[in-house]
């Protein structure tokens, strides 16, 4: 399985705060984790600032992901 | 090198105070940078402020910045806290401390942190105004304090165009 | 701008708090530097150490250092304190607080003040050893926090040759 | 009258806090000043690291001073 995390204005978008998606045969990048979960809440985030993060680390949406991972999206942080 | 992220206040000179006192033996000086909640944004008043976090990568990330201005800068120790939930204007939302023997480090080490902090610590800004809530959606560039030009922190990558 | 030069001890934050609220509305930020009593010096105990100024021109020197500062960079206000007398390892020296809308002005504000008032404000400090007490002679430039080569401030000028 | 001050080291080497001296007819210059003190005190301040201050300005040593001044001599500043 993938643990797929939203946050802030994007969960509000995509109206999923979380939600487990099983790992995809012959692998994914976080990219494709994104088009599962947006066919998954049939939301497309199109245009949308994005970051994206595995396992707690910053990382590109080319990245691969493994079975088990937490990926979150979410947009530009403002924090600060 | 100490991380803290809270819902409560916090009292900037009291958790400098309580920093473990042999960590920072022999600092001449230290830098504090005290982010608060403004009471105006582009014309429109601030009742509040709401600050959704990601827990665990939040901690995970300003230690992770806090190691690296420790190995960029001849510092002693640093501090951080950040809050969440809601805050009021006028708040705390955030502080940077750093120590060192010699100023000029502590000085190029908080400015660092507080720069990187905003654009890569997972914290977003919900503005509460009198015509409702809207997110704070900078680029977080555009945030960085400065007037003039910048550029994105090379470490955070992120899309500005479409994703499929 | 608030100029304090004075022989008691000082809590920064509490000064911060005290600060003219509506001098500061709008504020997104603060930068604080707190300059601390080293406990050694050049290989060598420092039992406490002796400040001398020079009343008067102390407070007037700040000032002006503090109305350049409002000239240079985009902030809302600022603080100085600056002790004298006799002063135990640890104890505050001095602090700078600078407030802004945007952070990298105080930034640069309240480093530009530390870095001016270093060169230009009229104390001279006194180290108090088990060897017995000595001036601090350094020029200037060479404690103006940095390990890295320095200039000296334009505005003072002092002759490094004889006189007669 | 010329109000002349001395600080820190340079009070030590020269002996004197403070000291009085008529203004000199003709015009002085901080170096004349000085002069005049040195003189005073009987000690002469070679080679020292020396700042000037009149009426509570820096000032470089070649300025001209005039009757009811106050004319200081200090080293280097060490605050901060």
């Amino acid at each position: 399985m993938i643990h797929v995390k939203f946050f802030a204005s994007v969960r509000e978008r995509i109206g999923i705060g979380e939600i487990s998606l099983p790992m995809p045969e012959g692998g994914a990048t976080v990219a494709d984790v994104l088009a599962l979960a947006e066919d998954e809440a049939g939301v497309v985030l199109q245009g949308a600032h994005l970051l994206a993060a595995v396992n707690l680390r910053h990382v590109p949406f080319s990245d691969v992901v493994r079975d088990g991972d937490e990926v979150a999206f979410f947009p530009p942080v403002t924090g600060g | 090198m100490l991380v803290k992220v809270q819902q409560e206040d916090f009292d900037p000179m009291a958790e400098m105070a309580a920093f473990p006192a042999d960590a920072i033996a022999g600092a001449g000086g230290s830098v504090t940078f005290i982010g608060t909640v403004r009471d105006y944004s582009e014309a429109t008043d601030i009742l509040a402020m709401e600050i959704e976090h990601y827990p665990g990568m939040t901690e995970r990330e300003l230690e992770r910045i806090s190691a690296e201005a420790a190995r960029r800068y001849d510092i002693l120790d640093s501090l951080i806290m950040h809050r969440y939930g809601r805050l009021a204007p006028q708040d705390n939302i955030v502080m940077v401390a750093v120590w060192s023997r010699h100023r000029a480090a502590a000085f190029d080490a908080c400015r660092f942190l507080i720069d990187v902090l905003k654009t890569s610590a997972p914290f977003w800004k919900k503005e509460i105004t009198p015509e409702g809530a809207r997110w704070v959606t900078d680029c977080p560039g555009c945030r960085a304090g400065s007037r003039e030009g910048h550029t994105h922190a090379p470490h955070v990558s992120h899309s500005h165009t479409q994703l499929k």
